[in-house]
């Protein structure tokens, strides 16, 4: 009886606890949140040294930007209003999809649409 | 929205401890539902049922029990700590005062919920009642909120309501089969009436019979005298019928079975005419039986109560006749309740029956017995002897849904429906949604077979009425077989108020009897 | 000329609101794709002069370098947005002829009544497009093109020549654009411009000074079954 | 006056869990074969650019067609007052559920982007007929599970009601199945007006032939027994419509057969076309019309269970036979771009190009009808729709 | 560190201390109250692998409420699987490298937080709409369906309309975890959110939610049906 009692007790404390066993056991105590590495030196001349819009904007919306600007360029036609929204126009100075997206991208555990492993149509020009 | 919720005239609550007290007043009898073959899901009118209530029992049968007499000075405390006593001895009380959700889905299942369309007996209104009182005293939310969280202070009108809607559950567990977590009302209203007769407010009807059995050894009240008449009555009665000397012998020592069956077969109808057909069963079989005086009672109303104590007490009979006639069987009699006790808590209650023959389930049902007997070939049946009848089988809630009988999960259900269609030609099954586990109860289990709660019983038979018109309406059923004491004494008396003959109900091994060729060895 | 940040951001913010009802918002946007009956100013088009064809195939290529339409080696499943076919009239000593096949951006193009969810659509200049984005891979508008023009991604591709444009998604229907990001900026469509024998014209069919239009004028073109009366904007001319 | 009990089977036979196990395997397969082909891509099937719509869709199109059989079967109780059909209603309407969900089901798995689900429901194109159809489909869903509610729930009322809303969506339903071929224009063996009538009656033949059988053997196997009188009656009906089928079939075959842009398509089908000139002759005239119409009209067959079921088998191999020829050969035959000249290209242009399943569809489809008969036989057992057997019915009042 | 952020670091700290003791402690109670008697529901399994397979269906597929009532088993059955997806893919919050399960979850979890709330608002309706749980429904029984639908609604807002910086978010969860408190995202329908749930773990082991632990404990579906075979006994009921 007792011990079903405390087995019953310790399944359901180890379940409750598991975020906090995991991050024990994996030793991931005081890692810190990854940063994305942004290699601005590279952006080539004629582009504008910063981002198009303000970076905590860019941080939280990026997605939004990207699709409205698709939509925009592919069913309108407004390639060139669009132009400096396109995912070409980030990689000219986002150029290590590993170092800037992926890092982000997997710590939050979201894949992205433009090059996962299904889509991965907009991947390599990373690797120009 | 819902819609407005009605409530009748009548008075909800007796606030006066007077009228708590004393009997309820007499009535004109109220209508009897009528037979559409429909059971529908009425809608609530509150305050429905508030007017139902058995005679409280009086100061001496209480006494007898050791309950306080009349209503305890400090009631209230008292009540609450014996709540408190329980949630800590039962883990059925303590988990499901905690985890109903209150999702409906036993609202609509409860056979008094339908006919009396009072809330207050649906399932969980029921409960409700003594979850209001639980959370007021046990629970952070109850203590913090109070009426808001569904708290309410255990005073003498919730008292009032208790004794009326606890006694309208004639704890068939129903609503448990259907709850998502298995929520039994039956548990806790046995804990609410046992609540009650600490407190000193006991039913009048379960009490007196506890008290008799305690005393004499069966629920009816007969003296050892009264009963040995009444057997000499039934031999008489056989060879009368028969010209088959078949006797009952009383109290004979080392008998291979010793038959432990409810007191009303010795004395009532249809209930004798299934000690014939046990007594042909076993001449037939010739297997060497005997009946106890001191054990002739299988019923154990301590369960209704909740009473721990007096379970053990009354089941105390069973293992000191077992130890004065050193049986090497012990075969159960078509009882509902006393199945349940005999089935699921002797074995803890008086067990452990070592010095029974291993060979054998202990306890075995008498439908178990009989059917292995005919498989065997041990009885010669003539199945023409029924054909007048067209038999359905009503499952008796305690024994579908607290029991099994043979191996297989379910047994209960197949091994009666097996025996029947042994000795009848024409058997036909009710509704699906009211056999097996889904049966519904006859209305008068739990401590209700009593006079004064003849409305309740009335309206409690309604879904079986229902089920057993259409089967007689489309397949011209004549009979229904029982297996449960109570079920035959509260159909034959209900039934003809639904328009129904008494003769309808009855044993199956009144069948069992009927279809037996005596004499004819094989 | 560009959108402001304050204007982006607001229609950004409208997107959002409009869009509350469901996931996927962006596909709620209210495209101005073309109304049936619609007149505009552009119409793109082309001419195919079968004379200068000599059936080298170099339209094929380039079409396939420039839009990375990707080429498996499995005729059962390969890509084409443009092909050159043999013709032969069922003549005695008839001779044979090539002539390239690509889509005609119809006006009132079959594969775009048909589509499910609107991912084709026909542009205010005239060209047929598929939303990549929003196609299901239904088929049905390869069931319904009179051209066999539209190719389905069976497979993942590999082929990335033109790092431009990204590479085919799988499972969607695809076929020519006209090149339309080259048009966009003015640039004639790529086999146009790389066709060895200038066998391929391409203008504003709606203005009457361009090229084309006067080709057209003088009669001597005409459309791939003109029985389906799909309008179609690609003429033959020397058939 | 008989009434009908209705429970759920036991279930609980060894051979019950048997059928349960390997269905659910086949179903299993269904979906492995669905994922993996979802991410492999469609090369990994028979298709090719010129048979885009294949095996996938003569399924589809077969299971929405006895859908409606089984639908119009069940509401022949409601709708006409039959009281005795009633005993099949429950059945037959949840038949016609699951064979909408089956075909739902293999149409989904069969796109090339099924995890954009849900895009079709909210970017309707109203010049589609598809598009159009996701939302006829969800409606005929939405009123067939509320129409066996109904019947559950024994409400006379509403089970009158829904039953002929349903059997009124369903025409709308199988009109759209036939609209969606019969409107392209592009494809000369598919372009005609007749398409969705001959859909819709092929669709009610087949689909109460098939409920015929689906219901004698579920009464046979569940221990039941069934008025024989019935099967009579329906075979009747059934007769009517094969023969039905038989005319527009056959009238459709001489018009292609009569206007020259289908006349090769047609001459192809039926003289040259190698399997398929066997399923035209064979399949569809032989198994599938002929032989039913006679076994279903000579008096020494037509009273006889047995020959009732080989007849409605027969149609319905007849009536996929009839979905085959009307959705393969119509897509492969080359197109006639250039009327009068021969076309060769390397994108298969003027080639007939044959369509063979490969092995994910096939298992695809052998999941999907394991599907089906995999979710009967659990609803069989969740559900009430079988009626209880009494053997001791009392004389009918009337 | 602003002061925002401590407040929530000790909140937190306070919720997840609430729950993981008033949860354990109920759980406690449930485990060590003893059954003095056999009370399963027959037909019931008679050997312990039966049970199992009966709690399975029960906790798995809610058999009992299917067979009782369709209606509100399609609305709690859609809820309960919502929220166990919804659950699982805010897993991915607590671990620092997204396991490939959870991130090929989240991969097709997109509708999942409207089907959550949907369910809720259902059941919310069926509560209001049957007469007989409109009787039966107390204060609570809405307060936590709100409580829930808010949930869902912040979650579905910072997902899909009002964005907000879920590297922050993970950050911020994951010094929690690690005992190494970082700033609190100052987006106000998140700190919304984080609140609502925050007060609903607080809440969980005095109301209602036990159930989530209780239904393992329920005496009439977790007993084995062999009274008759074994003999059941409880310390205090046992006198002879």
């Amino acid at each position: 009886m007792k011990m079903k009692a405390i087995t019953a007790f310790l399944v359901f404390l180890v379940i409750l606890t598991l975020p906090f066993l995991v991050s024990a056991v994996n030793g991931d105590i005081l890692s810190q949140a990854p940063q994305p590495k942004l290699e601005k030196a590279k952006a080539p001349a004629g582009v504008e040294n910063k981002c198009v819009e303000e970076v905590p904007y860019m941080r939280a919306n990026h997605m939004n930007i990207l699709k409205t600007a698709r939509v925009q360029v592919v069913r309108n036609g407004l390639r060139e209003k669009y132009k400096k929204y396109s995912l070409e126009n980030c990689f000219t100075c986002h150029r290590n999809r590993a170092e800037f997206c992926d890092k982000c991208h997997s710590y939050a555990g979201v894949e992205p649409g433009c090059f996962g492993d299904r889509g991965g149509c907009h991947y390599a020009n990373t690797k120009k | 929205m819902a819609e407005e919720i009605t409530t009748t005239e009548e008075k909800t609550v007796d606030k006066d401890i007077a009228a708590l007290l004393t009997s309820p007043p007499k009535r004109a009898p109220e209508p009897t539902p009528e037979l559409t073959g429909k059971i529908v899901k009425p809608k609530i009118v509150q305050g429905a049922a508030a007017h139902y209530k058995p005679h409280v029992a009086k100061p001496e049968i209480q006494e007898k029990l050791g309950f306080p007499g009349t209503l305890v000075e400090n009631w209230q405390e008292a009540a609450v700590a014996k709540m408190r006593e329980l949630l800590g001895k039962y883990k059925s009380l303590q988990v499901y005062m905690d985890i109903c959700v209150r999702c409906g889905s036993c609202t609509d299942k409860c056979q008094y919920f339908l006919s009396t369309r009072d809330p207050k007996n649906m399932p969980a209104g029921r409960a409700e009642l003594f979850r209001q009182v639980y959370r007021k005293y046990f629970t952070t939310e109850g203590k913090i909120f109070g009426k808001l969280a569904g708290a309410v202070d255990f005073d003498l009108s919730l008292l009032a309501e208790w004794y009326s809607y606890f006694h309208q559950c004639s704890q068939c567990r129903r609503c448990s089969l259907y709850c998502p977590y298995g929520i039994d009302t039956a548990e806790i209203s046995m804990a609410a009436r046992e609540i009650m007769d600490s407190i000193g407010l006991g039913q009048k009807y379960t009490n007196e019979i506890i008290g008799k059995v305690h005393e004499l050894g069966n629920n009816l009240g007969m003296n050892e005298a009264a009963l040995r008449n009444a057997i000499e009555f039934v031999e008489e009665e056989i060879e009368e019928d028969t010209g088959v000397p078949v006797k009952l012998p009383i109290n004979e020592e080392d008998a291979e079975v010793l038959l432990v069956t409810p007191s009303a077969d010795f004395f009532a109808t249809p209930h004798l005419e299934s000690l014939v057909g046990y007594a042909k069963v076993f001449h037939q079989a010739g297997i060497n039986w005997t009946l106890s005086t001191t054990a002739a009672e299988a019923g154990n109303f301590g369960m209704f109560v909740g009473s721990y104590y007096h379970m053990q007490k009354i089941a105390s009979r069973i293992k000191q006749a077992i130890e004065e006639l050193r049986p090497k069987r012990l075969v159960v009699g078509e009882c509902g309740h006393a199945w349940r006790v005999a089935y699921a808590f002797w074995n803890t209650l008086i067990g452990p029956f070592d010095m029974l023959n291993q060979k054998y389930p202990r306890p075995q049902h008498i439908c178990e017995f009989t059917l292995d007997l005919i498989n065997r070939g041990a009885l010669k049946i003539d199945k023409s002897a029924n054909d007048e009848f067209v038999v359905t089988f009503h499952d008796s809630c305690n024994v579908a849904r607290a029991t099994r009988m043979g191996d297989k999960p379910g047994g209960q259900f197949d091994i009666p429906r097996e025996l029947i269609k042994a000795v009848t030609n024409k058997y036909v099954d009710m509704e699906y949604d009211t056999i097996r586990e889904r049966t519904f109860c006859c209305g008068g289990g739990g401590g209700l077979l009593t006079d004064e709660l003849i409305d309740v019983r009335v309206k409690g038979a309604m879904p079986r009425m229902q089920a057993l018109h259409n089967v007689m309406e489309t397949h011209g059923v004549n009979f229904m077989a029982l297996i449960c004491a109570i079920c035959k004494a509260q159909f034959t008396k209900i039934m003809p108020k639904y328009g129904i003959p008494m003769e309808v109900a009855g044993g199956v091994h009144q069948l069992v009897g009927r279809a037996i060729v005596l004499g004819a060895k094989e | 000329m560009g959108m402001d940040r304050r204007t982006f951001l607001k229609l950004g913010g409208a997107i959002v609101i409009g869009s509350m009802i469901t996931p996927g918002t962006q596909y709620l946007l209210a495209s101005q794709e073309k109304k049936p009956g619609e007149k505009s100013k552009t119409r793109w088009g082309m001419v195919v002069d079968l004379n200068k064809c000599t059936g080298c195939k170099v339209c094929e290529k380039v079409c396939r370098e420039e839009n990375n339409v990707p080429f498996y080696g499995n005729k059962r499943y390969d890509a084409y947005w443009i092909r050159v076919a043999n013709i032969r009239q069922e003549l005695p000593g008839a001779p044979e002829r090539y002539i390239p096949l690509l889509c005609q951006h119809c006006a009132d193009a079959p594969c775009v009544h048909v589509c499910v969810t609107k991912a084709s659509f026909v542009r205010k200049d005239g060209i047929v497009l598929v939303d990549e984005h929003r196609c299901i891979g239904c088929r049905y508008c390869v069931v319904a093109c009179p051209y066999r023009a539209r190719s389905i991604i069976f497979r993942n591709s590999n082929t990335w020549t033109n790092k431009e444009l990204p590479r085919m998604m799988i499972g969607v229907a695809t076929k020519c654009t006209f090149c339309v990001h080259r048009v966009d900026k003015g640039v004639e469509p790529a086999c146009v411009e790389k066709c060895p024998h200038n066998a391929l014209t391409f203008g504003n069919i709606n203005d009457p000074n361009s090229k084309i239009a006067k080709i057209i004028a003088e009669g001597k073109t005409q459309v791939l079954r003109p029985e389906k009366l799909v309008r179609p904007g690609v003429f033959y001319k020397g058939l | 006056m008989a009434k009908y009990y209705f429970a759920p089977i036991e279930g609980k036979t060894p051979k019950y869990y048997w059928t349960v196990g390997i269905l659910g395997t086949l179903v299993l397969g269904w979906l492995v074969a669905s994922y993996v082909r979802f991410i492999k891509g469609m090369y990994i099937t028979g298709m090719s650019h010129s048979v885009t719509w294949a095996g996938a869709k003569v399924i589809f199109v077969l299971f929405v067609g006895l859908s409606a059989g089984s639908l119009i079967m069940s509401a022949l109780s409601a709708i006409f007052g039959q009281k005795e059909y009633k005993v099949l209603g429950r059945v037959a309407a949840f038949n016609a559920v699951l064979f909408m969900a089956g075909a739902l089901g293999i149409l989904i798995t069969d796109w090339g982007r099924p995890d954009r689900i849900v895009l079709p429901f909210y970017m309707v194109n109203p010049r589609s007929m598809l598009s159009l159809n996701a939302y006829i489909y969800m409606t005929y869903m939405t009123v067939g599970v509320l129409y066996l509610w109904a019947q559950l729930k024994e409400n006379e009322k509403w089970t009158k009601i829904l039953g002929i809303t349903a059997v009124i969506v369903a025409i709308f339903v199988h009109s759209g199945t036939g609209f969606i071929f019969g409107v392209v224009n592009g494809r000369d063996m598919f372009f005609s007006s007749i398409t969705p009538l001959a859909f819709v009656v092929a669709a009610l033949s087949s689909g109460s032939a098939l409920a015929m059988v689906v219901l004698y053997y579920t009464f046979k196997l569940t221990k039941r027994s069934i008025d024989m009188r019935f099967f009579q009656q329906l075979s009747r009906v059934m007769l009517g419509l094969i023969i039905f089928v038989f005319y527009l079939v056959t009238i459709e075959h001489l018009t292609h057969l009569y206007v020259p842009e289908a006349q090769e398509g047609e001459f192809y089908v039926m003289f040259s076309g190698g399997f398929f000139t066997w399923v035209f002759w064979g399949m569809l005239y032989g198994l599938g019309l002929l032989i039913p119409i006679f076994l279903l009209l000579n008096p020494a067959t037509k009273t006889k269970i047995k020959w009732i079921l080989t007849a409605s088998v027969l149609h319905v191999i007849g009536v996929l036979g009839e979905r085959m020829l009307f959705i393969l050969p119509g897509q492969f035959l080359p197109i006639p771009i250039f009327p009068g000249y021969e076309l060769a290209s390397s994108f298969q242009d003027g080639v007939v190009m044959p369509y063979i399943p490969h092995l994910a569809e096939i298992i695809q489809f052998i999941g999907i009808f394991a599907f089906i008969a995999f979710v009967y036989i659990m609803g069989l057992r969740m559900l009430p729709l079988l009626p209880v057997e009494g053997k001791f019915v009392k004389e009918q009042d009337h | 560190m602003s002061g925002l952020t401590l407040l929530y670091t000790l909140f937190a700290y306070v919720a997840i201390a609430v729950f993981l003791v008033g949860f354990l402690a109920r759980i406690w109670k449930y485990a060590t109250t003893p059954s003095p008697l056999k009370i399963p529901l027959t037909p019931a399994p008679v050997n312990s692998v039966g049970v199992v397979y009966r709690m399975v269906q029960e906790v798995g597929f809610f058999k009992s409420l299917f067979y009782s009532n369709r209606i509100i088993w399609i609305g709690g059955y859609l809820m309960h699987i919502a929220l166990l997806i919804t659950i699982v893919k805010h897993l991915r919050f607590f671990f620092k490298t997204t396991p490939a399960a959870l991130a090929w979850i989240t991969s097709f979890e997109i509708y999942v937080g409207f089907i959550f709330f949907g369910a809720l608002a259902f059941l919310f309706l069926m509560r209001l709409v049957i007469d007989r749980t409109y009787y039966l429904s107390l204060m609570q029984d809405y307060v936590l369906l709100i409580f829930l639908m808010l949930i869902a609604a912040t979650g579905i807002l910072t997902k899909y309309y009002v964005r907000t910086d879920i590297i922050k978010v993970k950050q911020f969860v994951m010094g929690l975890v690690q005992f190494r408190p970082e700033a609190i995202p100052g987006d106000p329908i998140f700190i919304i959110h984080f609140t609502l749930v925050l007060l609903l773990l607080i809440y969980f082991p005095f109301s209602k939610l036990m159930h989530s632990g209780g239904i393992f404990f329920s005496p009439t579906r977790n007993q084995v049906d062999d009274a008759r075979e074994v003999r059941h006994v409880t310390p205090w009921a046992v006198k002879g």
